[in-house]
């Protein structure tokens, strides 16, 4: 019996596996990776609220479809962002991007 | 358009005629024909406000004008003199006039941010609404930070920084005190003289309420007057600032402190300056005797003489809180003279440093053989510092004294006597300086072949010591002209003076 | 009974790559298991009837982000940067016990909702069909989409420009 | 009659001065010596047309009147009705002090023409001389207490500046700057008194017919400040007096604070004649004199501590001349004792019936009379002190000896000169002090031998001055290289004009000085008591034959003996009791070292380590709350998180 509680719970749960990577990965990469996740989650929510409870419309479909565009170009510039910070740096541990501290 | 105004237009226009001239001679060009603008006109007001009181107008402030500016919160520019703010304007004129020829030698930048430190000080001085007054106020002081911190010498940096927070301190407190007044008198009006007679939407402020804004008001004037113990900005800003800067500071700039003491906290408080004024008597009496004593150890020329102006300083406020009719015009003839004496002192040390690229005590002698002119300008500075008859410091000081000495309880008595004894100290650190630097015989041979005062140099030095001795000579025409003004604040003062003090221990 | 088995045995695949994906020391791992999360991911939009987006989501997600993200490290690959030290124990302590408190409240929010008690059925084609999509990806009317999208597609042409710019070499 | 080119008694000499000062650079030396001479010789000229005109007036009830050519308010104050007022008064004594300062002051630029001749900064020496004229002619022209304070301080500075003249030698600056700072001292004692004289009686002015009716409550409309006038009867107008005379005993050397006046010494020897001799201090003993109405009737057992305080110092300047080698020193001390001497006199002044009376205030007269002696024996005895300077080129008694043989104008000038401040008949000194004696007997028979003791020693020390410098040992071997000479005849006229009027003052006008200057102002004949006189003759005529048997003989195993046998008491004496040093320890290590020293630390750490303190706690407080801001996002990341976190737990409880 899947009710919408079963996506809920499982989206909650990617999310928060996507904010423990997010907090505990040093390479910029990784970090992007676990955005990747949380995204995903949230993609998973819109769409399990549009086929679960309102399975007439189309916004959640919608919404979704958006998003994964949107983190497809938020990829590529982030991940063009860490390029040119591994050619300035040569790594891409996050604790190493403070420059603009000073 | 008011004519007072141009007060604040000239420097305005000076300012921008700068930023479009080039070349060193362009800029004294505009700086010569402003700063003469200037004194002219203050030179012109003087005679004008004399015309105009002889004629019988004893209309309180003279030449008032007042535009909204801010209208939800009832700001105007409100402009007006009396004869504090004129006596106040001729000294900026002359200060402003001699510090240009005293900074002969700088560049564009310098004269830019001078203008629009001499533009803010007019504009305090022909302010009467407390919110302009304020802003010219912060106008005046933020020059002085980047003129220190970029022209000065030795610690430079700290000395900018340190002058600039404690003063930016005390305007906090002072904004604070304004705002006391202004919704302490009915929130309607900024103008000094509607909340002083309560017309124009402002009614009088409650005695409680006076007394939690009087020492917000007196504090913030009183750092920039050099009140102790808020003076130590003092020497170590003097001591690093420009020449001329130094001069504008302590001839003016410091002035803006006594003066804003009298104008708001004594004229709109008079409730209570009458009960608080003896705290700040026991601080501004400490403060004379302690500048005093602690000038006389000084090596430094600028530390000794701007612990000289703190003392000074002090018997300003001093006087002002005696809240007598003559002390209040003997502390505005103080703020004149320490003025143009300190500007003096500070010019001549600043062309003395030039050439001898040291200003301790102990490594100047002879200068006397060597460049007389200074020497002899520095000398006539000294005696005007101690107090010589003649001279304007003698005028200043006597009549404080007897206006002291109208207060006859044993504590103002003590007080008085106290100051009195600056005096002598005064005499302690000048011929002290004067018989180490000026006599003997020079044993430097690096300070044997200096050459003297150059002509622009000499025309700042000649014109300050005309004027010092013009006071010193014919103090009655200013000292009448004063008063005339004072008295309107003494009527304030009168209305309460009866109550004595409930406050006061030694009472 | 199927569907409830075939979400289950997603469910399990996507958790337990995510958990890997945040846990693996290889970066290059790390990817790899995106991609099964992505592709579980897709397998669940499938289950709903979504195919479409299902489908958008394999080859935008799982082929085009995936790939770019191998690239990625492939260029920024050297050995010591492969194997990322992790962070102190009482730095992960506190990220993971943040992240349960986090996960605990928003299931407790979730499960005290009373939403409509509504069951996924099997998949129905007739539930959102493409011609419906095409239509109102391109309508400008009510329920039209059409200003997101060209407000994505000049997102885009801005990513392209923006990413080349970025990572062109000096 | 009016006196109104009085003024240019005082804008002569200040024009002169303004010339000299300020062109001075473009004269010549000769031109400016001979401008500064002339504009003085006309304002002598003046000053005895001035007195001639005004002793020859008629008198209202046997009284000079006192004359107010000019008085404006300078300076008004606009409370309790004073005003600062300039103006110019001729009463008896300003007309005498008239004559004496403008006869020894031409004769010191007179004097100095030769004296100073090729010094450095000449046109500034006369443009200081002109300069101290004028102001001291201010002092005594004063129409109100504070002008006199105000021309008080210039002369002040001007004694500074003339003491200080050969500013490259560290003594002298030393000693100009001690002088002034002395004095200045003193005077905040004087400016105290005016204000609470002006306070009480509301009035600066030497009018004193208002003070007695403001003082007993009388005047119309002062009902309300009755208790001032009470107040001011019965305590403050002696504290007010003696304050005032605190200064007044700071300008004329009293002890305790005459120590700036031996040091004073340093300036060249006619500024030692003119102001450190006859003329500026003696403006101590003028204030008070100026003042005596009140003193007499207010504060008359006031006015006798002044008579025991310049008791005490005539014995111990007397004592302490008796041990100085530098010529210029002994003159000094002789000076302070001889000053003490006029200070007592006024101060044994009794009040007859509670005011004032010729016969009681005999010593007031007595006072003036010898001020006016004493000016010019002084002024003589000084410059004749500097032509031996200028001859030996040193100050100290050992270069000299044997001088009468080199100098005999000098030599008989001084002798004179020594006679009379000796107070040997006919000499002027002999009235003048006579006089005193007899006021101080009047007064107690204690003071009266004290002040003849004193007198004896005064004898005593001046021969043996003399013999120190004209007889006694020559220092032949310094005599070889340096021969002596007399000076020019510009240096020796005026000493024989001075020398004149010594002289014939006494002798030629006895008993009329009282008929122009006496206590009430009515003219009081003075007659000789002989048996005074007599003692004091004697006794003086002893004690320069001590000082002949002592000191005169080529030997002097007296002297030596002396001084062995009381090592200590001499170099005590010779050191000036250790007063300068207890001044200098005093100042130094307890104002300067103590106070000054501990303020300024106080002020630099303290003061300003307070404000630096509140800098460095906002800094060090940035510097802690700093790190939260720390660039990493992860961090930010968790507190964004747990923010979340706390705001959602917050909603949905």
């Amino acid at each position: 019996m899947i009710t919408i509680n079963c996506f809920l719970i499982l989206s909650a749960l990617m999310l928060f596996i996507g904010v423990y990577g997010f907090l505990t990965r040093r390479n910029t990469l990784a970090i992007l990776i676990s955005i990747e996740l949380m995204l995903n989650a949230a993609d998973l929510n819109f769409a399990a609220f549009n086929r679960m409870l309102f399975p007439e419309g189309q916004e959640g479909y919608f919404f979704t479809l958006f998003s994964v565009a949107i983190s497809a170009a938020e990829t590529a510039i982030a991940i063009a962002v860490m390029i040119n910070v591994y050619r300035n740096l040569k790594n891409n541990f996050v604790e190493n991007l403070d420059k603009l501290k000073w | 358009m008011n004519f007072l105004s141009l007060f604040v237009l000239i420097p305005l226009l000076m300012l921008l005629s700068l930023w479009l001239v080039k070349g060193t001679k362009g800029i004294r060009a505009v700086m010569v024909v402003g700063s003469s603008a200037l004194l002219a006109l203050s030179i012109y007001l003087t005679f004008a406000f004399l015309a105009e009181r002889a004629a019988g107008n004893t209309a309180e402030m003279l030449y008032t004008a007042s535009f909204t500016w801010f209208e939800p919160l009832h700001i105007s520019y409100s402009v007006g003199v009396d004869g504090i703010s004129v006596a106040m304007l001729l000294l900026s004129g002359v200060i402003v006039f001699t510090g240009t020829f005293v900074s002969w030698d700088m560049c564009k930048e310098y004269f830019l941010w001078f203008t629009l430190l001499s533009m803010g000080v007019f504009g305090f001085f022909i302010s009467i609404d407390l919110f302009m007054m304020f802003m010219f106020y912060e106008i005046a002081l933020i020059p002085m930070y980047l003129l220190i911190g970029v022209w000065g010498s030795g610690h430079k940096e700290y000395s900018a920084m340190k002058l600039t927070l404690m003063l930016m301190g005390a305007s906090a407190f002072l904004m604070l005190g304004i705002f006391g007044i202004f919704y302490g008198a009915g929130g309607q009006t900024f103008n000094l003289l509607d909340i002083a007679s309560h017309t124009g939407g402002a009614t009088l402020i409650e005695f409680s309420q006076q007394c939690i804004w009087f020492p917000f008001v007196f504090v913030g004037f009183g750092v920039l007057g050099a009140m102790f113990p808020f003076h130590t900005w003092s020497p170590d800003g003097h001591a690093s600032a420009p020449t001329a800067v130094s001069m504008l500071h302590a001839g003016v700039l410091m002035k803006l402190g006594g003066y804003g003491c009298f104008r708001v906290a004594i004229y709109l408080l008079p409730d209570a300056a009458n009960e608080l004024s003896w705290i700040f008597l026991i601080l501004t009496g400490t403060g004379v005797v302690y500048g005093a004593l602690s000038a006389c150890v000084q090596t430094d020329l600028k530390y000794l003489n701007a612990y000289s102006s703190v003392s000074h300083c002090g018997m300003v406020l001093f006087a002002i809180l005696m809240l007598t009719s003559t002390a209040s015009t003997g502390a505005i003839l103080q703020m004149l003279s320490h003025g143009l004496m300190t500007a003096l002192f500070f010019a001549v040390i600043g062309m003395i440093y030039h050439r001898a690229h040291t200003r301790d005590i102990r490594e100047l002698n002879g200068l006397m053989r060597i460049i007389p002119f200074l020497s002899v300008g520095f000398a006539i500075a000294g005696l005007a510092n101690l107090g010589l008859p003649g001279l304007s410091g003698f005028v200043a000081e006597m009549t404080i004294f007897v206006g002291a000495f109208q207060n006859a309880d044993l504590f103002h008595r003590v007080l008085t006597i106290a100051a009195c004894t600056s005096i002598v100290v005064a005499a302690v650190y000048i011929l002290r300086m004067v018989g180490k630097i000026l006599y003997g015989t020079n044993v430097n041979p690096d300070h044997a072949k200096l050459h003297d005062a150059h002509w622009e140099e000499r025309l700042a030095i000649i014109v300050l010591i005309a004027c010092i001795a013009g006071i010193g000579l014919a103090p009655s025409w200013l000292s009448n002209m004063i008063d005339a003004s004072v008295s309107p604040v003494m009527e304030q003062i009168q209305a309460v003076a009866s109550t004595v003090s409930k406050s006061n221990p030694f009472l | 009974m199927a569907t409830t088995i075939i979400f289950f045995v997603l469910a399990a695949i996507i958790l337990g790559c995510a958990l890997l994906a945040v846990t693996t020391k290889h970066i290059m791992r790390a990817a790899t298991y995106l991609l099964f999360v992505l592709f579980g991911t897709a397998g669940l939009y499938f289950l709903m009837g979504y195919t479409f987006l299902g489908s958008v989501q394999v080859m935008v997600y799982a082929g085009g982000v995936v790939v770019l993200y191998i690239f990625a490290l492939m260029l920024t690959g050297r050995s010591d940067n492969q194997k990322e030290k992790s962070m102190s124990v009482a730095k992960k302590m506190a990220a993971l016990i943040a992240s349960l408190c986090g996960a605990a409240i928003l299931l407790f929010v979730i499960i005290s909702q009373k939403f409509a008690a509504t069951v996924l059925t099997a998949p129905n084609e007739q539930l959102t069909s493409i011609q419906t999509l095409g239509q109102q990806i391109i309508a400008s009317d009510k329920y039209g989409y059409l200003l997101p999208f060209e407000v994505v597609s000049v997102l885009l042409l801005a990513c392209i420009v923006g990413g080349l710019i970025i990572a062109r070499k000096r | 009659m009016n006196f109104t080119y009085t003024i240019f008694i005082l804008l002569l000499p200040f024009f002169s001065f303004l010339i000299l000062g300020l062109a001075g650079k473009w004269l010549s030396h000769r031109t400016a010596g001979i401008f500064g001479t002339l504009v003085l010789g006309v304002v002598t000229v003046l000053s005895y047309f001035t007195a001639f005109e005004y002793f020859t007036a008629d008198r209202v009830d046997g009284v000079f009147q006192t004359l107010v050519p000019y008085n404006f308010v300078w300076l008004p104050f606009f409370d309790g009705g004073l005003h600062f007022d300039l103006g110019i008064m001729l009463d008896p004594i300003t007309v005498m002090m008239l004559i004496v300062i403008s006869t020894v002051s031409l004769m010191v630029h007179i004097y100095s023409f030769g004296y100073m001749h090729g010094e450095r900064g000449f046109q500034r020496y006369y443009a200081y001389l002109s300069l101290f004229t004028m102001s001291m002619l201010g002092l005594v022209m004063a129409t109100n207490i504070f002008q006199m304070y105000m021309f008080w301080e210039l002369v002040g500075v001007c004694s500074y500046l003339l003491i200080g003249f050969y500013y490259t030698q560290a003594p002298a600056v030393a000693a100009s700057k001690k002088a002034f700072i002395v004095t200045r001292f003193a005077d905040l004692g004087f400016l105290i008194g005016i204000l609470f004289y002006g306070y009480y009686t509301g009035s600066f002015s030497f009018d004193f017919t208002n003070t007695a009716v403001y003082l007993n409550g009388a005047m119309p409309g002062v009902g309300a400040d009755f208790s001032k006038a009470i107040a001011g009867a019965g305590f403050i107008l002696p504290t007010a007096l003696f304050l005032m005379f605190v200064g007044g005993a700071g300008k004329s050397a009293m002890f305790p604070l005459h120590i700036w006046l031996p040091d004073a010494m340093e300036g060249p020897t006619p500024v030692s004649a003119l102001i450190h001799a006859a003329t500026m201090v003696v403006a101590g003993v003028f204030q008070v004199a100026r003042m005596f109405p009140l003193w007499i009737q207010y504060a008359p057992e006031t006015l006798h501590i002044v008579a025991w305080i310049g008791a005490f110092t005539a014995f111990y300047a007397a004592a302490v001349a008796c041990a100085q080698s530098d010529i210029k020193r002994v003159l000094a001390f002789s000076t302070i004792s001889q000053i003490a001497f006029m200070m007592v006199a006024l101060g044994v002044c009794l009040p007859e019936g509670g005011y004032t009376d010729n016969h009681a205030s005999l010593g007031y007269m007595a006072s003036m009379y010898h001020l006016f002696t004493h000016a010019m024996f002084k002024a003589t005895l000084f410059l004749c002190a500097g032509c031996i300077i200028h001859a030996v080129h040193s100050n100290e008694m050992e270069f000299m000896g044997g001088m009468r043989k080199y100098m005999p104008i000098t030599h008989i000038t001084f002798l004179i000169a020594c006679l009379a401040i000796s107070g040997i008949p006919p000499f002027s000194g002999f009235f003048s002090k006579d006089e005193i004696l007899v006021a101080a007997f009047h007064y107690s028979s204690a003071m009266g031998w004290i002040m003849t003791g004193i007198a004896a020693m005064t004898a005593f020390y001046m021969f043996r001055l003399y013999y120190g410098i004209f007889w006694g040992t020559e220092n032949v071997e310094y005599h070889e290289h340096h021969t002596p000479h007399e000076s020019p005849a510009v240096m020796t006229i005026p000493l024989i004009l001075l020398t004149v009027i010594t002289v014939t003052v006494g002798w030629i006008l006895p008993g009329s000085f009282g008929s122009f200057v006496s206590a009430t102002g009515e003219a009081y004949h003075i007659h000789l008591d002989w048996s005074v006189a007599g003692t004091s003759i004697v006794i003086a005529v002893i004690a320069i034959a001590l000082a002949t048997y002592i000191y005169s003989g080529v030997r002097q195993p007296i002297a030596e003996k002396m001084k062995a046998t009381f090592p200590a008491l001499h170099k005590w004496a010779y050191h000036r009791f250790y007063l300068d040093e207890v001044y200098q320890f005093v100042t130094h290590r307890i104002v300067f070292g103590i106070f000054s020293r501990s303020f300024a630390w106080f002020d630099r750490h303290v003061v300003d380590g307070f404000f630096n303190f509140l800098a460095w706690g906002t800094n060090a407080a940035s510097y802690s709350i700093r790190t939260l801001q720390s660039g990493r996002v992860q961090q930010y990341a968790f507190v964004f998180l747990l923010g979340v976190l706390v705001l959602i737990l917050m909603l949905i409880i």
